[in-house]
């Protein structure tokens, strides 16, 4: 079911709204061997880059290889922690600051495969997927977002 | 022989001066020969980070190529 | 604001919902800081007890000793970690299998602090809080929640 | 001397015996005096983890009372 071999889309149009997570949170209440959730959200931040404002933030990605990316990253880690299930969406398009452009949503019968899973896949997803943010400025120049480690 | 027919993809800050996402080149034997072409047509790649990826594997040496082979340049990822 | 002396509620009664999740992650587009949030839920399992299955849990707590502890706990988190907000939500009453108990919530500029810090709230809110939960079983008989660590 | 009137809670597991939530007591002196009545009272007490808070914090020592203190008896916690 969740650790199949399958291929999956991550990728949502726009930002992910605050409804669309309570969906996610709501669909689990039928798994009822689950006892603890762990979720990531990525915000986008009003940074101020060469003095102007951050107004929001283009995401693009070379998909077909954030995918396989992704789905080699999901079958490491379900390898290595006891989950019950773990679902990821990441933006694409323009996501305006305050808005959520990353979702990760561990789940396990016990809480810390969920909290460890959670956590390293958050950091991977930064490191290993081909996915690229355009920071608007409020002068309508951009500059190119880069992640901290 | 036949002509080896392959695609370039840009992504990120590259195509701030690449201007378009994809080319399609011919007869270019291998990689290097490749981004010797692409430092040519668009200088600014020299000072630019980036890593190679060949059919959405990243390479780390000179690589030859076939037809339908698709060569990515990926400058520093930054999702989340 | 957030890290204000105020002594907080954080007892709400019976389960929380998606809903409540999803309208608390929404009150924080405005803040426009915030880059990552970490959210722990903790859902009630359908564990087997002396061979008979949980249905629910009925939690109870010295409310006003767990408040002071909470609010303890919440000053030594801000002073420990450089956190936008956290906001804190266990039931009181019955919850039933598959619904969610604790919700722990914590939001920061990068990513780092509010995971850390979350994580940590979850492991002192099990270990420090006086509160109790009867696990009811499918014959209508009771057992007492003990918590792993 | 004016008598000293104290009130005593019972938490989680321990209700399963006591049957009531909340005792109040008069003219114990201290912790120990009170804790040995409520055995007495209780005999399941005497197998039954638990952490004594006086006016919600935990002490672990024998400690004097005097009127409106409160006394808790705490099993393990359970949250989350």
């Amino acid at each position: 079911m969740s650790s199949d071999h399958r291929v999956r889309n991550i990728f949502i149009q726009g930002a992910i709204s605050s409804g669309f997570i309570g969906e996610k949170i709501a669909d689990h209440a039928a798994k009822k061997n689950i006892g603890g959730h762990s979720i990531f959200l990525g915000q986008v931040r009003a940074d101020l880059k060469e003095d102007k404002e951050v107004t929001g933030i283009e995401y693009t990605s070379y998909e077909e290889m954030a995918l396989e990316k992704m789905h080699e990253i999901r079958q490491a880690i379900f390898a290595k922690y006891e989950l019950t299930c773990m679902h990821v969406y990441h933006s694409l398009g323009l996501v305006s600051v305050g808005e959520i452009s990353l979702f990760v949503f561990a789940s396990s019968v016990h809480r810390a495969p969920a909290i460890e899973a959670c956590r390293e896949v958050v950091e991977r997803i930064k490191k290993e997927l081909p996915v690229w943010g355009k920071e608007l400025l409020s002068d309508h120049s951009h500059v190119w977002k880069e992640n901290r480690n | 022989m036949s002509s080896i027919k392959i695609s370039v993809l840009f992504f990120g800050q590259i195509t701030d001066y690449t201007l378009v996402n994809r080319i399609e080149l011919n007869d270019f034997k291998d990689t290097d020969t490749v981004l010797h072409y692409l430092k040519t047509m668009f200088p600014r790649l020299k000072e630019s980070p980036y890593q190679l990826a060949l059919d959405k594997e990243i390479i780390h040496e000179n690589t030859l190529l076939t037809s339908h082979h698709t060569v990515a340049l990926l400058p520093p990822y930054a999702g989340g």
